[in-house]
């Protein structure tokens, strides 16, 4: 399992060195990364949570890496993310040859952020998951800026300021944590956490630092703009993978150290932002001109379903049998969002930048009759829309199938209208850009078309379809997930 | 009310109202020199609490390395004169309103907090002689929490990758200072050189006993890199852009060579064992000395390289 | 007031300074230098936590170990701002954000 | 001897902050430089007082990096005053 973290690690430094032959690397230490990552999978459903002691010191000591069924599904999702974002990238930095300079730069960025990832998602210590995430931030921002023109660097600069003081928050909550409980190690803060000023303020400092990271309204402004600004291959791993791990952090802390201190009415509140981010994201996404700005803002959306969950699993908490009867399917039906969306923008971004490479504008007007010129990259894009709709049988039904029922089941109906709201505007905007891409109305452009590589264009077809198959093989994904829940529910 | 309390006001005085000048001042330099000044206090203000490691990578970091950045940045972006723009979203009474609320609310949560609990400090202490350096904080840095330190040497690595991939195509990542150094400031930094280089040695050596360790010294010389970048000697101009990036990852591929050694003398990652412990903690903080160095230096050096092309273009 | 209140009265001075200025001031390093400061207010607590007003125990190191790993990362981050806005301000002579609209 | 070497440190750092007006007023660059410079010496200063009050290990060396490095700035300052037009 540590193996996910030291073979991008070790390869990113192998890439510096011989830039030349980055690409491959970065390939191969995909695949071996997946099959680590599957290995671990395998072992955590035998054999339950696993533990690793960083240098032999026990916590509180010491720092303890572990795998639950979450972290392992993160691991998975992570994997399969990354090699088709891989093979993209490698396929697009060998076409194009102006841009050779910027894949040296990219792939010792890219290895360094899966890394990173790979470290939120095992570690089982507060400061560790601190230095982590700032590891990730910074390798996004890095990889934000090999966008193009004035517009990447101002995204690039908002992001990182953003992130520094959201980080220095985080910083300043760990010491929080320290002060009243007197370690790092998450187990032994959980239930530790008595009623006091610091413990809340605790809480307070991590969430909101976490909810900037992840983008959840208000504090999305610097998503649209760094994540349409990078080039596709980057925008797909940081919409995919790096706002959904600073929710997976959220998720992860709320369910373990802050049970104790968690309110009923923080929960709603949450729970009302996400509520809002999903129909201002939506709406803003309708109105949006240029292809990426749309997707990046349906991003700012699809978190706000992620955080749903939070006043549905705090309300299960409270309530006996709460946890048997929608808990845990809020949960499920949250971690499952965040997989069914990770693969589905990753799909989306991949296929944009298909169709705006060979077009050369990402106006959303300028696709008209794309369809028949690349088919694939447009059943990509339509697929991945129908898991982001929740169209059955993807995995976005299925996730927002089981949030519905916990909402219902526990009696707090209004989140399911936002949950509706939400899948008919977003299947406003993306029947927009499928409507134009159907079109046969232009077709004096079909000559400039610049030509496509095969890898480029399966590469987002195997998002799509790995999106669409979340729906269709549900149990094994929920099995793995229920070895060792985090959260004891009543 | 002692003397020791007395001098404490004072400071932390010192340090509130250089924070506050650094961001309000009217003119954009004036605001740097405080914040330089506010590097300094906080260095003071670590060894009053008993934390000389801190005291030395702040003097080291804010002293040599980020005042010569913000000046350098002042200059090209410091057309702003007596002019210094707010964003006016509210009204003033409610933004003053809102800062006193902030500000009594973290003072109040803070107070509350006394001493740190738990019994992590014994437990640090009770396993120091299988540690293998005398040094608690680098204990804790290099062997407790290694781990971490990988990672946030990891950081760095990305700042340099993310300068680097910012360049034009063409430029060299170490631009050239053009201008006259006075003879004396010439002369003075060629005595400062080996002094820097021996601090930094010392430093390193001494981090396994007392205050210091890789970080404190990779900070020293990068200072005096920075010295000679400004005086038109810029180090890292005279390697290969190879040896630069190797020397950039040096300190991350290192420190996990180390730790994967570790692992195949049976122990887990970066489980020293105690017989070999010292020696491959020594072998860590030199490679993240000279990546921290060379990282640090080339963060400044890289910092006008577009914008001093067009010297002074700025309207 | 003992000397804990002292310096835990500072930190949250330095903290509500810096986050007053980041949210108010316009100009690029002025932002980035608040965000040191907040970074500096964020410090002082973690350090605090490690002091021992008794001379019998030695303070803990933990923190400061902490602190010294934040240091490092804010001195990446905000050097990295700065190179980033450098450019910024060499290619369209701006030293602040643009405000509103994404192109 | 303690209590004495802690009072004129308290004595430095009342004169530091009445320095700061100094870097404030300027007027020109030059000031402002010749002040933060003063600070330099003075929290050296400080620290030595502080290393002989308290005798804990490692304050000397805080004071030895700052003495050694005191001179970067300066030679930051100096070269985007001189070298190139000056920031005012």
């Amino acid at each position: 399992m540590v193996a996910a973290i030291l073979l991008p690690m070790g390869a990113a430094c192998v890439a510096i060195l011989v830039r030349g032959y980055a690409a491959r690397i970065a390939l191969v230490t995909a695949l071996l990364t997946a099959a680590v990552s599957v290995v671990t999978a395998i072992a955590v459903v035998r054999n339950g949570p696993l533990e690793y002691a960083m240098g032999g010191w026990r916590a509180p000591l010491g720092i303890t890496l572990r795998v639950d069924g979450l972290s392992s599904l993160m691991l998975l999702l992570s994997a399969s993310v990354a090699v088709p974002v891989f093979v993209y990238a490698a396929a697009h930095y060998a076409r194009a040859r102006s841009d050779e300079r910027q894949g040296a730069d990219f792939w010792p960025l890219a290895l360094l952020l899966w890394g990173g990832l790979n470290g939120v998602f095992l570690s089982g210590d507060v400061f560790n998951q601190y230095v982590a995430v700032e590891l990730t931030s910074l390798a996004a921002v890095a990889l934000v800026t090999l966008g193009e023109g004035d517009a990447a660097l101002s995204a690039a600069l908002r992001y990182l300021l953003s992130t520094f003081a959201a980080s220095m928050f985080y910083l300043l909550g760990v010491g929080h944590l320290y002060a009243v409980a007197g370690t790092l190690d998450i187990p032994s803060l959980a239930g530790t956490l008595e009623a006091e000023a610091a413990s809340y303020s605790a809480a307070a400092l991590i969430t909101v630092a976490l909810l900037f990271k992840s983008a959840l309204f208000p504090l999305h402004f610097w998503l649209p703009r760094a994540h349409s600004a990078a080039p596709s291959q980057v925008s797909a791993l940081l919409s995919s993978l790096v706002v959904t791990s600073a929710a997976y952090l959220f998720l992860r802390l709320w369910t373990t150290v802050f049970v104790s201190v968690a309110v009923p009415v923080v929960g709603q509140i949450i729970g009302g932002l996400g509520a809002c981010a999903i129909v201002w994201g939506s709406l803003q996404a309708l109105r949006q001109q240029r292809l990426k700005v749309m997707i990046a803002y349906s991003t700012v959306a699809q978190m706000g379903y992620l955080f749903l969950v939070v006043p549905l699993v705090t309300s299960a908490l409270s309530t006996p049998g709460g946890g048997a009867l929608w808990g845990e399917t809020a949960w499920s039906g949250g971690v499952y969002h965040a997989i069914a969306h990770a693969l589905a923008k990753a799909a989306l971004f991949l296929s944009a930048g298909v169709i705006v490479g060979a077009i050369g504008t990402d106006k959303i007007v300028g696709i008209s009759g794309i369809a028949r010129q690349l088919p694939v990259a447009t059943y990509a894009f339509g697929i991945a829309s129908m898991s982001l709709i929740g169209l059955p049988p993807s995995g976005g039904f299925v996730a927002k199938w089981m949030l519905l029922t916990a909402a219902f089941k526990s009696g707090q109906w209004w989140w399911a209208i936002a949950i509706a709201a939400g899948g008919l505007l977003t299947a406003g905007y993306v029947f927009l850009v499928l409507g134009q891409g159907l079109s046969q109305a232009s077709s004096d452009r079909d000559v400039e078309l610049k030509s496509t590589s095969k890898a480029i264009e399966y590469s987002a077809f195997a998002l799509a379809v790995a999106a669409l198959a979340l729906g269709v093989r549900v149990a094994e994904p929920l099995a793995l997930l229920r070895v060792g829940l985090p959260i004891e529910m009543p | 009310m002692t003397l020791e309390m007395l001098f404490d006001m004072a400071l932390v005085g010192a340090v509130v109202v250089a924070a506050a000048y650094a961001i309000n001042a009217p003119v954009l330099i004036a605001g740097v020199f405080v914040y330089i000044v506010f590097g300094v206090l906080l260095s003071l203000v670590w060894v009053r609490l008993g934390a000389p490691d801190l005291a030395i990578a702040e003097a080291a970091i804010g002293a040599g390395i980020t005042g010569a950045i913000v000046l350098d940045a002042a200059r090209q972006m410091g057309m702003e004169r007596r002019r210094n723009p707010r964003l006016r979203r509210w009204p003033g009474w409610l933004s003053w309103a809102a800062t006193a609320a902030v500000g009594v609310i973290f003072a109040g949560v803070f107070l509350t907090v006394s001493e740190g609990r738990g019994d992590l400090p014994q437990r640090v202490q009770a396993e120091l002689p299988r540690v293998g350096v005398e040094n608690e904080v680098t204990a804790v840095l290099l062997s407790y929490r290694g781990y971490d330190t990988w990672f946030e040497v990891g950081v760095l690595l990305v700042a340099a990758l993310g300068v680097l991939a910012l360049r034009a195509p063409g430029e060299s990542p170490a631009r050239r200072f053009r201008w006259d150094p006075p003879a004396v400031a010439d002369g003075a930094a060629d005595m400062l050189v080996p002094g820097g280089i021996l601090m930094a040695g010392y430093l390193l050596w001494q981090g396994s006993r007392g205050p210091g360790g890789a970080f404190q010294a990779g900070a020293v010389l990068a200072a005096i890199a920075v010295l000679l970048t400004l005086l038109g000697r810029p180090p890292i101009a005279r390697v290969s852009d190879r040896a630069r990036d190797a020397l950039l990852v040096v300190g991350f591929a290192d420190f996990l060579l180390v730790g994967l050694v570790a692992v195949t003398l049976g122990g887990a990652l970066f489980e020293y064992p105690p017989a070999w412990a010292a020696p491959m903690i020594l072998v860590i903080e030199s490679a993240v000395a000279v990546s921290v160095a060379v990282t640090l230096s080339l963060l400044f050096a890289a910092g006008g390289a577009a914008g001093d092309a067009s010297e002074g273009g700025v309207p | 007031m003992t000397t804990f209140g002292i310096y835990a009265v500072g930190a949250a001075l330095l903290l509500t300074i810096g986050i007053r200025g980041a949210l108010r001031r316009k100009h690029l390093l002025r932002r980035i230098l608040a965000l040191n400061i907040i970074g500096g207010g964020a410090f002082l607590f973690l350090v605090l936590l490690g002091y021992r007003e008794s001379g019998e125990a030695g303070p803990d190191p933990v923190p400061q170990a902490l602190v010294l790993t934040g240091i490092v990362v804010a001195v990446s981050i905000s050097s990295f701002a700065i190179v980033i806005a450098r450019r910024l301000n060499a290619r369209t002579g701006r030293t602040e954000l643009p405000e509103e609209g994404l192109d | 001897m303690s209590q004495l070497f802690l009072g004129v440190a308290l004595l430095l750092v009342l004169l530091l902050v009445g320095g700061l007006a100094r870097v404030l007023q300027g007027p020109t660059p030059h000031d402002r430089l010749l002040a933060a410079q003063l600070f330099g010496t003075t929290a050296i200063a400080i620290l030595l007082l502080l290393a002989e009050s308290s005798g804990a290990a490692g304050v000397l060396d805080v004071a030895l990096v700052l003495s050694l490095l005191a001179m970067v700035s300066v030679v930051a300052f100096i070269s985007c005053s001189r070298g190139r037009g000056a920031p005012e």
